[in-house]
């Protein structure tokens, strides 16, 4: 019945998660766009939640703020040094 | 080919493969209405055949723990390749790196806050079956606290913490893991994999019998191989890093 | 508008292979892969999902109440995990291009190949 | 019996998790044994699993999850012969692939023997596997793999392109057909094949299954190297080293083509059974055109392993014909290309290794030449039977113009060959770039007894007695949905069926005459390309090629630009035709 509720919630998420999708792709800049990658990272994992499925937030928030971060900063950083 | 005419073909195309997908979507029974049948006899039958509160857990590990297995090793399969690929040419070890963060506090704070989040991980993988969590999740997040030690103390700690030599052999035995226990039921006449020790007692560390020891080899699997692989990407930063300083 | 939630999967794909295919860096170009395969997330999870179901679980919550449903979430969850490897794989094969030829644009790295 | 089921999968990834766990405290030698002995334990297995397939019981139900009342609540492997047949190639292929390494790939390359076996493991898992959504974790197992083999040999700029490129594309291509797998179990709620056929058999069919299959389909194709989903085949294949060429010519490229057999023959077949022309026509033209395009292409390559590259897509598109026909003798001539196909072209690539190893040998030679007749398919040799079968299929239904176009196609790959192997074997020309990395090192009988044995096995898979008459029993498995749904999904039983002679397939008149002829028109293209190469290649091959390698740009966007764009055109197609 809470979920019911939430409509409007449901469907503003759904929005953000296209809005933000869309601006991952479209920011050209790597190192600005690993940042608006983790937003979007976010994002998704609040839209887990609202899908009910806290397995799979808790899988993409383990990922997203770490694992994701690290493996492109790295890789910008090294494209950088050279 | 030019920028202009690969653009100039694609977004006809994709604009035609973003209506069929469409015509796709729309056809999907309204959201929010799920027909089933597959998850919904899963919802019923978990709890009171395997004795696990997460069904979602007991259909990662036991209902369809074969296909875990198949994602486990392409991690594996994954990590191997980074390694394979990074690690040519046997990069050197730089002696001694000073990149120690300076304040006291911080370190102690950094050391308390990587125990608390190993803590949490641990905690995830052992009541994967119960609430949420579970040997891909905790394992995950495992591999995320230990890199916090490379981010509040120096790369000469990190580098003690995860070696190669101390974590393929977590790696292997995790992935290897995962199929024992299945041979295990083959060779006591049983389907492969399945789940000997079960159902266990509800809402408990042991509610997912043998599913519960997949659980953790497969934490141990996810959790060596995202730490080697941030190892490796970690020194593909600092060694050159270090180099520069060296040189300069 | 039922059906909203299976056309932002829908869009999120779209939109990531458009990134894909304009990309001009490597790394770019691997972070709009992630974002094509989330696209396969927020899909599964919306089919699987139940208006008003609450999580799969049934740790103080009677059974046989309305719950969403476990098998996407399964599917998704492990394939999560899994995405930062392949992920990295990825990269540490474009850093390896980016040693030899010092460029991550697609375009000149076929330029250079000859 | 069916304990043994998953042990040609899960035997290998042991072997690989066992070595990854000795890694720093056993020397190479106990890996690569470790290796060997996962992959001929899988083979052992496999061989015997093949066997009881014929005839006996062949389900594995994981964790002892059987279906209740049809709906089935777990993963299960579900083997019939052609299955269980891919698996046993598998194992043999990946078995002499390590062997070849032994000498061929440097010893201190750490991980390439559990890379190799991993890959072996996830081709088997797929060939055996009954469930859609496993079928696609070994898709993408098998993918991991291949991008790390095709990009390790750093040594070459290019293998970290075509590792590139061949990622991306292969990621793609896969994250479709999880999208296809989505829609799908939102109409069905199952994952199972035979559950799925089963709740699709007399559906309508709607715009959700006709671009589900669309996406699973292209997905696959993207890993068959089918047109227009190739261009990363021939960048991948040029640059990975031999014996991983040997697998993936002989095994993984060929995964792609097994999927779309297996899901349209278990599930599409329900849906859209009445409109099967149109998904067979499809396929059909699309395997002719991929046919003619590599059979061109691999002419004007002037790098030995690019052309083999090219010669591949070439017999893929020719396999996919015989799928595209649709009928047992079809699936037959399409699986038995695939034997002899996988065999010889992979004994090509070991010889083309060899020439990295020491100057050319007359021997070598001897053994390029009979590899690339045994790929023309003149009467009885190498990959005849396949092409007499689809011959067979395409007669039966009418269409006698498909034919000459894939026994063309055949022999413009041969002649490519026999070109070349006159040109780098028999010193007839200075200027052939074979592009084969020098330096290697290795015994070169035992190298090359290796490369004879696959050859020769190639060059005589037509003339095993009954193999065909199995093969054509197996496709009819193959194809028989409601007889695999009974068995997966209720236990019940095949029929017992009439004992199979154990002779020759006899074939027809004009699959001798066309194999004849191919033959001899190969020679001759290549001997003209040979004597005048300057006019071969300024009137001939240029003029007709020039736009073909205009599209093979290397640059990763156009490639998965041409992916969207196959899969939005054959969709489009499929949504005017279904209807």
């Amino acid at each position: 019945m809470l979920v019911a509720s939430l409509e409007p919630l449901q469907y503003s998420i759904f929005i953000l998660v296209a809005i933000a999708a869309t601006a991952v792709v479209l920011t050209r800049d790597v190192q600005r766009q690993i940042v608006v990658n983790g937003f979007y990272g976010i994002l998704l994992v609040i839209l887990f939640v609202v899908f009910a499925a806290p397995d799979v937030a808790l899988s993409m928030l383990a990922v997203s703020t770490v694992g994701y971060p690290l493996v492109v900063l790295i890789a910008i950083a090294k494209g950088r040094a050279k | 080919m030019t920028r202009r005419i690969r653009v100039a073909i694609f977004l006809p195309a994709l604009g035609l493969f973003g209506v069929l997908l469409a015509w796709a979507l729309v056809g999907i029974p309204d959201f929010g209405h799920y027909r089933g049948p597959y998850g919904y006899l899963l919802n019923r039958v978990a709890l009171p055949e395997r004795h696990m509160t997460n069904v979602v857990t007991s259909v990662v590990f036991d209902y369809r723990g074969f296909d875990t297995m198949g994602e486990e090793f392409i991690l594996f399969a994954a990590v191997l390749g980074v390694v394979l690929l990074l690690r040519q040419g046997g990069r050197e070890q730089p002696d001694e790196l000073n990149d120690s963060v300076g304040s006291d506090g911080v370190r102690i704070g950094g050391v308390l806050a990587v125990g608390a989040c190993v803590l949490v991980s641990l905690w995830l993988i052992a009541y994967g079956f119960v609430t949420p969590g579970g040997g891909f999740q905790g394992g995950a997040a495992l591999a995320s606290s230990v890199v916090l030690v490379f981010l509040v103390s120096s790369h000469k700690a990190w580098s003690g913490v995860a070696s190669d030599h101390a974590l393929d052999p977590f790696d292997g035995v995790g992935a290897g893991g995962y199929v024992v226990i299945g041979l295990g039921a083959l060779i006591g006449g049983l389907p492969f994999l399945t789940n000997v020790l079960g159902p266990g007692v509800p809402g408990t560390l042991w509610s997912g019998g043998s599913a519960a020891f997949v659980n953790w080899s497969a934490g141990m699997e996810v959790a060596a191989a995202n730490l080697i692989l941030f190892t490796e990407f970690i020194d593909e930063y600092v060694v050159p890093l270090a180099a520069g300083d060296t040189a300069g | 508008m039922s059906v909203f939630p299976y056309l932002v999967a829908g869009w999120i794909c779209v939109i990531g292979l458009y990134g894909i295919v304009t990309s001009k860096h490597l790394i770019h170009l691997a972070l709009c892969l992630t974002v094509t395969q989330s696209s396969t997330y927020v899909l599964l999870l919306a089919v699987g999902y139940v208006q008003g179901g609450g999580p799969p679980i049934f740790k103080g919550v009677k059974l046989g109440t309305t719950a969403v449903d476990p098998v996407v979430q399964s599917l998704t969850l492990t394939d999560i995990v899994v995405s930062v490897t392949v992920l990295a794989l990825i990269l540490a094969l474009a850093l390896d291009v980016h040693d030899e030829l010092d460029t991550m644009d697609p375009d000149r790295i076929a330029e250079l190949q000859g | 019996m069916s304990w043994m089921l998953p042990l040609p999968v899960v035997i290998p990834l042991l072997g690989a998790a066992v070595n990854v766990a000795l890694d720093h405290v056993t020397p190479r030698w106990l890996h690569t044994t470790i290796a060997l002995v996962a992959v001929t334990t899988g083979l052992c297995f496999s061989i015997i699993v093949l066997v009881h397939s014929m005839s006996g019981e062949t389900l594995h139900w994981f964790g002892g999850w059987t279906p209740r009342s049809g709906v089935a609540i777990g993963v299960g492997f579900a083997v019939d012969p052609l299955g269980a047949g891919f698996a046993v190639l598998a194992c043999a292929l990946t078995l002499a692939a390590l062997l070849y390494s032994i000498p061929y790939i440097e010893a201190a390359t750490r991980n390439y023997d559990a890379l190799v076996i991993v890959l072996c493991g996830a081709c088997c898992g797929f060939a055996l596997s009954g469930d859609l959504f496993n079928m696609f974790v070994w898709l993408e197992l098998a993918g991991v793999c291949g991008y790390a083999l095709t990009g390790f040999d750093i040594r070459r700029m290019s293998a970290l392109q075509g590792a590139v490129n061949f990622a991306v594309v292969n990621t793609v291509g896969g994250y479709f057909v999880l999208i296809g797998i989505a829609l799908v179990y939102a109409r069905t709620g199952a994952l199972n094949l035979a559950q799925i056929g089963r709740t699709l058999s007399g559906q309508h069919p709607s715009g959700l299954l006709i671009v589900a299959m669309t996406l699973i389909v292209c997905g696959f194709l993207c890993k068959a190297a089918i047109v227009p989903f190739h261009f990363w085949l021939g960048d991948a294949y040029a640059v990975a080293p031999a014996p991983v060429c040997l697998i993936f010519a002989g095994i993984v490229t060929d995964i792609g083509l097994f999927g779309v057999g297996r899901v349209w023959f278990t599930v599409f077949d329900a849906p859209f059974g009445s409109h099967q022309r149109f998904v067979g026509d499809a396929l059909l033209w699309l395997g002719i055109v991929t046919a003619l395009v590599g059979g061109a292409m691999a002419l004007v390559q002037q790098h030995l392993k690019r052309l083999l590259a090219f010669s591949v897509i070439c017999h893929i598109g020719i396999m996919l014909v015989g799928l595209g026909l649709l009928s047992s003798k079809g699936v037959a001539g399409a699986a038995m290309m695939l034997l002899a196909h996988g065999v010889t072209t992979g004994g090509l690539f070991l010889a083309a290794g060899l020439l990295g190893v020491r100057e050319p040998v007359r021997w070598t030679a001897g053994l390029w030449f009979c590899g690339a007749i045994a790929l023309i398919g003149p009467p009885y040799v190498g990959v005849y039977m396949g092409h007499a079968l689809i011959d067979d299929a395409a007669v039966e239904l009418g269409r006698h113009w498909v034919q000459p176009l894939i026994w063309l196609a055949g022999a413009l790959a041969g002649a490519a060959m026999l070109r070349a192997g006159a040109q780098v074997f028999l010193g007839l020309a200075d200027d052939y770039d074979h592009g084969i990395e020098e330096g290697r090192d290795g015994p070169v009988p035992y190298l090359a007894t290796i490369t004879t044995v696959l050859v020769a096995l190639g060059t005589a898979v037509s003339v095993v007695p009954g193999l065909a008459q199995r093969v054509v029993r197996g496709a009819d498995r193959f194809r028989d949905r409601a007889g695999y749904a009974n068995r997966v999904l209720h236990g019940i039983p095949m029929k017992e069926s009439a004992h199979l002679p154990v002779v020759l397939q006899p074939t027809s008149t004009e699959s001798l005459i066309y194999g004849s002829a191919a033959l001899v028109f190969a020679v001759a293209l290549a001997a003209f390309a040979v004597r005048r190469p300057d006019a071969a290649r300024t009137r001939v091959f240029e003029p007709v090629l020039w736009p073909l390698r205009q599209l093979q740009t290397g640059v990763i966007g156009d490639y998965v630009m041409w992916v969207v764009v196959g899969t939005a055109v054959l969709g489009g197609v499929w949504a005017i035709t279904l209807r």
